[in-house]
Protein backbone atom coordinates (compact mmCIF):
# COMPACT_ATOMS: atom_id res chain seq x y z
CA UNK A 1 0.00 0.00 0.00
CA UNK A 2 0.96 3.34 -1.14
CA UNK A 3 0.26 6.96 0.16
CA UNK A 4 -0.79 8.94 -3.14
CA UNK A 5 -1.90 12.44 -3.57
CA UNK A 6 -4.22 13.07 -6.13
CA UNK A 7 -5.41 15.80 -7.72
CA UNK A 8 -8.82 16.50 -10.03
CA UNK A 9 -8.64 19.06 -12.98
CA UNK A 10 -11.93 20.99 -14.08
CA UNK A 11 -14.44 18.75 -14.84
CA UNK A 12 -12.86 16.05 -13.09
CA UNK A 13 -13.03 18.48 -10.14
CA UNK A 14 -16.70 19.27 -10.13
CA UNK A 15 -17.73 15.62 -10.48
CA UNK A 16 -15.46 14.49 -7.39
CA UNK A 17 -16.26 17.67 -5.75
CA UNK A 18 -12.78 17.98 -4.92
CA UNK A 19 -9.46 19.39 -5.72
CA UNK A 20 -7.38 16.94 -4.35
CA UNK A 21 -7.18 14.15 -1.71
CA UNK A 22 -5.00 11.60 -0.39
CA UNK A 23 -5.08 8.23 -1.27
CA UNK A 24 -3.92 4.74 1.00
CA UNK A 25 -3.55 2.48 -1.98
CA UNK A 26 -2.80 -0.71 -3.35
CA UNK A 27 -3.05 0.68 -6.99
CA UNK A 28 -0.12 0.22 -9.17
CA UNK A 29 -0.95 2.22 -11.75
CA UNK A 30 -2.37 5.80 -12.33
CA UNK A 31 -5.16 3.39 -14.77
CA UNK A 32 -6.11 1.51 -11.89
CA UNK A 33 -5.99 4.15 -9.10
CA UNK A 34 -8.20 6.16 -11.50
CA UNK A 35 -10.72 3.15 -11.03
CA UNK A 36 -10.27 3.13 -7.70
CA UNK A 37 -11.21 6.52 -7.47
CA UNK A 38 -14.27 6.13 -9.72
CA UNK A 39 -15.77 3.81 -6.98
CA UNK A 40 -15.57 6.22 -4.23
CA UNK A 41 -16.36 9.32 -6.67
CA UNK A 42 -19.82 8.19 -8.71
CA UNK A 43 -19.51 11.19 -10.99
CA UNK A 44 -15.97 10.18 -12.10
CA UNK A 45 -15.97 9.90 -15.87
CA UNK A 46 -13.70 8.12 -17.70
CA UNK A 47 -12.96 10.11 -20.89
CA UNK A 48 -11.73 9.08 -23.93
CA UNK A 49 -9.21 11.65 -24.46
CA UNK A 50 -8.16 12.55 -20.58
CA UNK A 51 -4.48 12.73 -19.73
CA UNK A 52 -2.48 11.67 -16.51
CA UNK A 53 0.57 13.25 -15.23
CA UNK A 54 3.09 12.51 -12.25
CA UNK A 55 4.95 14.89 -10.05
CA UNK A 56 4.08 17.73 -12.55
CA UNK A 57 5.55 15.58 -15.68
CA UNK A 58 2.79 14.41 -18.39
CA UNK A 59 2.95 10.60 -18.27
CA UNK A 60 1.44 7.50 -18.96
CA UNK A 61 -1.35 5.45 -17.78
CA UNK A 62 0.80 2.24 -17.04
CA UNK A 63 3.86 4.14 -15.38
CA UNK A 64 4.11 2.28 -12.10
CA UNK A 65 3.36 4.50 -9.02
CA UNK A 66 5.77 5.11 -6.07
CA UNK A 67 5.05 5.69 -2.89
CA UNK A 68 4.54 10.00 -1.91
CA UNK A 69 3.92 10.25 -5.79
CA UNK A 70 1.96 13.40 -7.04
CA UNK A 71 -1.09 12.41 -9.30
CA UNK A 72 -3.04 14.66 -11.76
CA UNK A 73 -6.09 14.06 -13.40
CA UNK A 74 -6.51 15.74 -16.34
CA UNK A 75 -9.88 15.70 -18.15
CA UNK A 76 -9.91 16.27 -21.96
CA UNK A 77 -8.05 19.12 -22.81
CA UNK A 78 -9.24 22.30 -24.79
CA UNK A 79 -6.46 25.02 -25.11
CA UNK A 80 -6.59 27.69 -27.83
CA UNK B 1 10.14 37.75 -21.51
CA UNK B 2 9.45 33.97 -22.26
CA UNK B 3 8.76 32.43 -25.06
CA UNK B 4 5.06 30.58 -23.45
CA UNK B 5 3.21 32.60 -21.21
CA UNK B 6 -0.12 32.19 -19.42
CA UNK B 7 -1.56 35.33 -18.50
CA UNK B 8 -4.88 36.32 -16.36
CA UNK B 9 -5.00 39.69 -17.61
CA UNK B 10 -5.97 40.68 -21.74
CA UNK B 11 -3.30 40.11 -24.50
CA UNK B 12 -2.21 43.26 -26.01
CA UNK B 13 -1.83 41.84 -30.12
CA UNK B 14 0.10 44.24 -31.01
CA UNK B 15 3.57 43.66 -28.95
CA UNK B 16 4.80 40.32 -30.53
CA UNK B 17 5.66 41.67 -34.05
CA UNK B 18 7.80 43.84 -32.50
CA UNK B 19 9.64 41.21 -29.85
CA UNK B 20 10.16 39.04 -32.94
CA UNK B 21 11.58 41.59 -35.51
CA UNK B 22 14.71 40.34 -37.17
CA UNK B 23 16.31 41.85 -39.92
CA UNK B 24 17.29 38.26 -41.33
CA UNK B 25 13.27 37.79 -41.51
CA UNK B 26 11.56 38.31 -43.79
CA UNK B 27 7.92 36.28 -42.71
CA UNK B 28 6.40 36.93 -40.16
CA UNK B 29 2.74 34.87 -39.17
CA UNK B 30 0.69 35.37 -36.50
CA UNK B 31 -2.02 33.64 -35.02
CA UNK B 32 -4.95 35.29 -32.67
CA UNK B 33 -7.96 33.22 -30.95
CA UNK B 34 -10.70 35.05 -30.44
CA UNK B 35 -14.13 33.76 -28.16
CA UNK B 36 -16.57 32.94 -30.65
CA UNK B 37 -20.37 33.40 -29.86
CA UNK B 38 -21.19 29.89 -31.54
CA UNK B 39 -20.04 26.33 -31.13
CA UNK B 40 -21.15 23.11 -32.29
CA UNK B 41 -24.58 24.99 -32.75
CA UNK B 42 -24.76 26.43 -29.28
CA UNK B 43 -24.94 30.08 -28.42
CA UNK B 44 -21.87 30.97 -26.58
CA UNK B 45 -21.96 33.84 -23.92
CA UNK B 46 -18.32 33.74 -22.51
CA UNK B 47 -15.83 31.19 -21.38
CA UNK B 48 -13.87 30.50 -18.85
CA UNK B 49 -9.90 29.21 -19.26
CA UNK B 50 -8.44 26.55 -16.04
CA UNK B 51 -5.11 25.86 -16.66
CA UNK B 52 -2.65 24.25 -14.65
CA UNK B 53 0.21 26.57 -15.11
CA UNK B 54 3.26 24.84 -13.84
CA UNK B 55 2.86 22.23 -16.36
CA UNK B 56 1.10 24.33 -19.12
CA UNK B 57 4.29 26.78 -19.04
CA UNK B 58 6.55 24.02 -19.63
CA UNK B 59 4.85 21.75 -21.88
CA UNK B 60 3.94 25.21 -23.90
CA UNK B 61 7.84 25.62 -23.19
CA UNK B 62 8.76 22.66 -25.11
CA UNK B 63 6.15 22.85 -28.23
CA UNK B 64 7.95 26.13 -29.20
CA UNK B 65 11.40 24.61 -28.85
CA UNK B 66 10.23 21.56 -31.05
CA UNK B 67 8.62 24.07 -33.80
CA UNK B 68 11.96 26.25 -34.06
CA UNK B 69 13.85 23.18 -34.13
CA UNK B 70 11.60 21.09 -36.35
CA UNK B 71 11.20 24.11 -39.05
CA UNK B 72 14.13 26.06 -38.50
CA UNK B 73 12.28 29.37 -37.96
CA UNK B 74 14.20 32.36 -35.69
CA UNK B 75 11.76 33.23 -33.32
CA UNK B 76 8.24 32.01 -32.16
CA UNK B 77 6.14 32.72 -28.93
CA UNK B 78 3.23 31.82 -27.42
CA UNK B 79 0.79 33.77 -24.75
CA UNK B 80 -2.42 31.97 -23.32
CA UNK B 81 -5.11 33.90 -21.51
CA UNK B 82 -6.62 32.04 -17.92
CA UNK B 83 -9.78 32.98 -16.55
CA UNK B 84 -13.24 34.75 -17.65
CA UNK B 85 -13.41 35.82 -20.94
CA UNK B 86 -16.19 37.31 -23.23
CA UNK B 87 -16.83 36.84 -27.03
CA UNK B 88 -14.21 38.15 -29.33
CA UNK B 89 -11.80 38.45 -26.18
CA UNK B 90 -8.38 37.57 -27.45
CA UNK B 91 -7.72 33.46 -25.84
CA UNK B 92 -4.04 33.07 -27.58
CA UNK B 93 -1.33 34.52 -29.31
CA UNK B 94 1.11 32.85 -31.69
CA UNK B 95 3.89 34.47 -33.50
CA UNK B 96 6.55 33.02 -35.54
CA UNK B 97 9.33 35.12 -37.51
CA UNK B 98 11.36 33.28 -40.19
CA UNK B 99 13.75 34.20 -43.45
CA UNK B 100 11.11 32.13 -45.61
CA UNK B 101 6.90 31.81 -45.35
CA UNK B 102 6.87 28.48 -45.59
CA UNK B 103 8.17 27.85 -42.44
CA UNK B 104 6.89 30.53 -40.57
CA UNK B 105 3.32 29.07 -41.60
CA UNK B 106 4.11 25.53 -40.95
CA UNK B 107 5.76 26.64 -36.95
CA UNK B 108 2.70 29.11 -36.59
CA UNK B 109 0.38 26.20 -37.05
CA UNK B 110 2.46 23.68 -35.22
CA UNK B 111 2.33 25.74 -32.49
CA UNK B 112 -1.35 26.56 -32.44
CA UNK B 113 -2.39 22.79 -32.99
CA UNK B 114 0.11 21.07 -30.53
CA UNK B 115 -0.98 23.76 -27.56
CA UNK B 116 -5.21 22.91 -28.01
CA UNK B 117 -3.93 19.25 -27.69
CA UNK B 118 -1.31 19.04 -25.40
CA UNK B 119 -1.55 21.53 -22.95
CA UNK B 120 -3.05 21.72 -19.13
CA UNK B 121 -5.87 23.60 -20.18
CA UNK B 122 -9.67 23.76 -20.07
CA UNK B 123 -12.51 25.41 -21.40
CA UNK B 124 -15.81 26.44 -19.98
CA UNK B 125 -18.63 27.37 -22.52
CA UNK B 126 -21.21 29.59 -21.14
CA UNK B 127 -24.34 29.56 -23.10
CA UNK B 128 -27.21 31.40 -23.79
CA UNK B 129 -29.72 28.88 -22.02
CA UNK B 130 -27.83 29.88 -18.77
CA UNK B 131 -26.09 25.93 -19.38
CA UNK B 132 -21.61 25.57 -18.59
CA UNK B 133 -20.12 22.83 -20.24
CA UNK B 134 -16.30 21.67 -20.40
CA UNK B 135 -15.40 21.60 -24.06
CA UNK B 136 -14.53 18.20 -25.19
CA UNK B 137 -16.20 16.42 -22.27
CA UNK B 138 -19.63 15.74 -23.64
CA UNK B 139 -19.07 12.66 -25.23
CA UNK B 140 -17.87 9.89 -22.93
CA UNK B 141 -18.57 6.87 -22.02
CA UNK B 142 -17.22 3.27 -21.07
CA UNK B 143 -16.74 2.37 -24.79
CA UNK B 144 -14.72 5.69 -25.68
CA UNK B 145 -12.13 5.44 -22.51
CA UNK B 146 -8.70 5.15 -23.74
CA UNK B 147 -8.11 4.68 -19.77
CA UNK B 148 -7.05 1.48 -19.83
CA UNK B 149 -8.81 -1.28 -17.49
CA UNK B 150 -6.81 -2.29 -14.65
CA UNK B 151 -7.71 -4.75 -12.21
CA UNK B 152 -7.20 -2.97 -8.23
CA UNK C 1 -11.75 50.24 -47.23
CA UNK C 2 -11.51 47.79 -50.31
CA UNK C 3 -9.99 44.66 -49.34
CA UNK C 4 -7.49 45.11 -51.72
CA UNK C 5 -4.71 47.91 -51.86
CA UNK C 6 -1.62 49.53 -53.25
CA UNK C 7 -0.34 52.44 -50.86
CA UNK C 8 3.36 54.40 -51.34
CA UNK C 9 2.91 55.20 -47.40
CA UNK C 10 4.33 52.65 -44.14
CA UNK C 11 1.62 50.21 -43.61
CA UNK C 12 0.71 49.86 -40.63
CA UNK C 13 0.39 46.21 -39.09
CA UNK C 14 -2.06 46.89 -36.30
CA UNK C 15 -5.42 48.28 -38.08
CA UNK C 16 -6.43 44.69 -39.20
CA UNK C 17 -7.26 43.03 -36.59
CA UNK C 18 -9.84 45.37 -35.76
CA UNK C 19 -11.25 45.89 -39.21
CA UNK C 20 -11.54 42.23 -39.69
CA UNK C 21 -13.19 41.46 -36.02
CA UNK C 22 -16.15 39.12 -35.86
CA UNK C 23 -17.96 37.50 -33.06
CA UNK C 24 -18.61 34.41 -35.16
CA UNK C 25 -14.83 33.96 -35.84
CA UNK C 26 -12.49 32.31 -33.26
CA UNK C 27 -9.53 32.49 -35.79
CA UNK C 28 -7.82 35.37 -37.24
CA UNK C 29 -4.09 35.02 -39.13
CA UNK C 30 -2.25 38.01 -40.41
CA UNK C 31 0.97 37.41 -42.47
CA UNK C 32 3.63 40.43 -42.56
CA UNK C 33 6.30 40.41 -45.59
CA UNK C 34 9.36 42.40 -44.10
CA UNK C 35 12.36 43.37 -46.16
CA UNK C 36 14.87 40.82 -45.38
CA UNK C 37 18.67 41.92 -45.08
CA UNK C 38 19.71 39.22 -47.63
CA UNK C 39 18.76 37.10 -51.04
CA UNK C 40 20.03 34.44 -52.57
CA UNK C 41 23.57 35.02 -50.71
CA UNK C 42 23.42 38.82 -51.25
CA UNK C 43 23.72 41.43 -48.50
CA UNK C 44 20.81 43.77 -49.42
CA UNK C 45 21.00 47.18 -48.81
CA UNK C 46 17.00 48.44 -49.61
CA UNK C 47 14.57 47.82 -52.26
CA UNK C 48 12.12 49.23 -54.77
CA UNK C 49 8.22 47.86 -56.03
CA UNK C 50 7.20 48.59 -59.06
CA UNK C 51 3.25 48.16 -59.28
CA UNK C 52 1.25 48.53 -62.59
CA UNK C 53 -1.43 49.48 -59.88
CA UNK C 54 -5.02 49.37 -61.92
CA UNK C 55 -4.29 45.79 -62.94
CA UNK C 56 -2.64 44.91 -59.94
CA UNK C 57 -5.58 46.14 -57.70
CA UNK C 58 -7.86 44.57 -60.43
CA UNK C 59 -6.06 41.33 -59.79
CA UNK C 60 -5.34 41.32 -55.93
CA UNK C 61 -9.39 41.82 -54.94
CA UNK C 62 -10.07 38.83 -57.44
CA UNK C 63 -7.49 36.80 -55.53
CA UNK C 64 -9.28 37.91 -52.10
CA UNK C 65 -12.80 36.86 -53.89
CA UNK C 66 -11.13 33.17 -54.22
CA UNK C 67 -9.70 32.87 -51.14
CA UNK C 68 -13.17 33.50 -49.28
CA UNK C 69 -15.20 31.44 -52.12
CA UNK C 70 -12.48 28.56 -51.93
CA UNK C 71 -11.80 28.42 -47.90
CA UNK C 72 -15.17 29.76 -46.97
CA UNK C 73 -13.79 32.54 -44.44
CA UNK C 74 -15.63 35.26 -43.41
CA UNK C 75 -12.76 38.31 -44.36
CA UNK C 76 -9.79 38.56 -45.87
CA UNK C 77 -7.73 41.89 -46.88
CA UNK C 78 -4.45 42.53 -48.53
CA UNK C 79 -2.27 45.73 -48.33
CA UNK C 80 0.94 46.19 -50.59
CA UNK C 81 3.61 48.62 -50.82
CA UNK C 82 4.83 50.37 -53.75
CA UNK C 83 8.25 52.82 -53.46
CA UNK C 84 11.25 52.84 -51.73
CA UNK C 85 11.80 50.43 -48.73
CA UNK C 86 14.23 49.96 -46.38
CA UNK C 87 15.04 46.77 -44.18
CA UNK C 88 12.81 45.74 -41.91
CA UNK C 89 10.40 47.78 -43.33
CA UNK C 90 6.37 46.50 -44.28
CA UNK C 91 6.45 45.12 -47.67
CA UNK C 92 2.75 43.18 -47.52
CA UNK C 93 -0.08 42.40 -45.13
CA UNK C 94 -2.60 39.18 -46.01
CA UNK C 95 -5.24 39.15 -43.15
CA UNK C 96 -7.91 36.51 -42.73
CA UNK C 97 -10.60 36.31 -40.19
CA UNK C 98 -12.52 32.64 -39.81
CA UNK C 99 -14.47 30.66 -37.34
CA UNK C 100 -12.09 27.75 -37.64
CA UNK C 101 -8.42 28.15 -37.80
CA UNK C 102 -7.85 26.09 -41.01
CA UNK C 103 -9.73 27.89 -43.07
CA UNK C 104 -8.13 30.87 -42.35
CA UNK C 105 -4.75 29.43 -42.80
CA UNK C 106 -4.92 28.11 -45.84
CA UNK C 107 -6.58 31.19 -46.83
CA UNK C 108 -3.97 33.44 -45.79
CA UNK C 109 -1.22 31.08 -47.34
CA UNK C 110 -3.23 31.32 -50.62
CA UNK C 111 -3.49 34.90 -50.99
CA UNK C 112 0.26 35.80 -50.47
CA UNK C 113 1.54 33.12 -52.70
CA UNK C 114 -0.87 34.25 -55.41
CA UNK C 115 0.02 37.92 -54.85
CA UNK C 116 3.58 37.11 -55.42
CA UNK C 117 2.80 35.07 -58.19
CA UNK C 118 -0.20 36.83 -60.18
CA UNK C 119 0.05 40.30 -59.24
CA UNK C 120 2.31 43.18 -62.06
CA UNK C 121 4.59 43.60 -59.34
CA UNK C 122 8.72 44.05 -59.76
CA UNK C 123 11.29 43.96 -56.95
CA UNK C 124 14.43 45.51 -57.58
CA UNK C 125 17.05 44.78 -55.10
CA UNK C 126 20.23 47.01 -54.13
CA UNK C 127 23.06 45.18 -52.98
CA UNK C 128 26.00 46.27 -50.51
CA UNK C 129 28.47 45.85 -53.54
CA UNK C 130 26.34 48.93 -55.02
CA UNK C 131 24.51 46.67 -57.75
CA UNK C 132 20.66 46.19 -58.37
CA UNK C 133 18.50 44.00 -59.88
CA UNK C 134 15.23 42.92 -61.26
CA UNK C 135 14.49 39.92 -58.65
CA UNK C 136 13.74 36.99 -60.87
CA UNK C 137 15.06 38.21 -63.85
CA UNK C 138 18.86 36.84 -63.41
CA UNK C 139 18.38 33.50 -65.00
CA UNK C 140 16.94 33.89 -68.76
CA UNK C 141 18.03 32.79 -72.23
CA UNK C 142 16.62 31.23 -75.49
CA UNK C 143 16.31 27.72 -73.94
CA UNK C 144 14.20 28.88 -70.44
CA UNK C 145 11.79 31.27 -72.44
CA UNK C 146 8.10 30.63 -72.05
CA UNK C 147 6.96 33.18 -74.60
CA UNK C 148 6.13 30.84 -77.59
CA UNK C 149 8.39 31.75 -80.97
CA UNK C 150 6.01 33.21 -83.51
CA UNK C 151 6.99 33.86 -87.39
CA UNK C 152 6.10 37.40 -87.75
CA UNK D 1 -1.26 46.10 -90.36
CA UNK D 2 -2.51 47.24 -87.19
CA UNK D 3 -1.29 50.11 -84.72
CA UNK D 4 -0.41 48.69 -81.46
CA UNK D 5 0.30 50.48 -78.43
CA UNK D 6 3.38 48.66 -76.38
CA UNK D 7 4.15 49.16 -72.90
CA UNK D 8 7.33 48.20 -70.86
CA UNK D 9 7.48 47.56 -67.33
CA UNK D 10 10.27 46.91 -64.81
CA UNK D 11 13.13 44.71 -66.24
CA UNK D 12 11.66 45.51 -69.73
CA UNK D 13 11.74 49.18 -69.52
CA UNK D 14 15.53 49.48 -68.83
CA UNK D 15 16.31 46.72 -71.28
CA UNK D 16 14.23 48.94 -73.83
CA UNK D 17 14.93 52.45 -72.26
CA UNK D 18 11.13 53.36 -72.87
CA UNK D 19 8.18 53.02 -71.40
CA UNK D 20 6.01 53.23 -74.26
CA UNK D 21 5.60 52.99 -78.30
CA UNK D 22 2.99 52.61 -80.43
CA UNK D 23 3.94 50.43 -83.49
CA UNK D 24 2.15 49.50 -86.74
CA UNK D 25 2.81 45.84 -87.15
CA UNK D 26 1.46 42.92 -88.75
CA UNK D 27 2.11 40.22 -86.03
CA UNK D 28 -1.07 38.79 -84.98
CA UNK D 29 -0.36 37.75 -81.71
CA UNK D 30 1.62 39.13 -78.74
CA UNK D 31 4.17 36.36 -78.86
CA UNK D 32 4.92 37.77 -82.32
CA UNK D 33 4.56 41.47 -81.41
CA UNK D 34 7.32 40.80 -78.63
CA UNK D 35 9.92 38.64 -80.99
CA UNK D 36 9.40 41.90 -83.60
CA UNK D 37 10.24 44.66 -80.85
CA UNK D 38 13.34 42.27 -79.51
CA UNK D 39 14.82 43.24 -83.20
CA UNK D 40 14.53 46.78 -82.06
CA UNK D 41 15.78 46.54 -79.03
CA UNK D 42 18.88 44.77 -78.97
CA UNK D 43 18.49 44.20 -75.18
CA UNK D 44 14.88 43.14 -74.52
CA UNK D 45 14.89 39.54 -72.88
CA UNK D 46 12.82 36.86 -73.06
CA UNK D 47 12.32 35.64 -69.61
CA UNK D 48 10.39 31.91 -68.56
CA UNK D 49 7.71 33.80 -66.47
CA UNK D 50 7.29 36.86 -68.35
CA UNK D 51 3.60 37.75 -68.51
CA UNK D 52 1.28 39.75 -70.94
CA UNK D 53 -1.81 41.91 -70.47
CA UNK D 54 -4.11 43.76 -73.20
CA UNK D 55 -6.31 46.49 -72.38
CA UNK D 56 -5.86 45.84 -68.70
CA UNK D 57 -6.87 42.58 -68.63
CA UNK D 58 -4.26 39.65 -68.03
CA UNK D 59 -3.91 37.58 -70.73
CA UNK D 60 -2.28 34.83 -72.93
CA UNK D 61 0.51 35.30 -75.55
CA UNK D 62 -1.32 33.54 -78.27
CA UNK D 63 -4.38 36.08 -78.30
CA UNK D 64 -5.44 37.63 -81.19
CA UNK D 65 -4.25 41.31 -81.42
CA UNK D 66 -7.27 43.89 -82.73
CA UNK D 67 -6.61 47.71 -83.78
CA UNK D 68 -5.97 49.86 -81.31
CA UNK D 69 -4.97 46.98 -78.65
CA UNK D 70 -2.94 48.50 -75.76
CA UNK D 71 -0.32 45.36 -75.11
CA UNK D 72 1.71 45.34 -71.44
CA UNK D 73 4.61 43.29 -71.19
CA UNK D 74 5.30 42.50 -67.85
CA UNK D 75 8.59 40.88 -67.04
CA UNK D 76 8.53 37.89 -63.96
CA UNK D 77 6.64 39.23 -61.61
CA UNK D 78 8.14 39.55 -57.97
CA UNK D 79 5.36 40.95 -55.45
CA UNK D 80 5.61 40.63 -51.87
Amino acid sequence: MKNIKVRYFAAYREETGIGSETVNTGAGTPAALFAECATRHAGLQSYSAALVAINDEMSDWNTALCEGDEVLFFPPVAGG
Amino acid sequence: MNRFEITAQAIDPDVFRQRLLDPACGAYVQFDGWVRNHNEGQRVLRLEYEVYEPLAVKEGQGIIDEAIERFGVNNACCVHRSGLLEITDLAVVVAVSSPHRDAAFQACRYIIDETKARLPIWKKEHYENGEAEWVNCKHHGPGSSTIPQANL
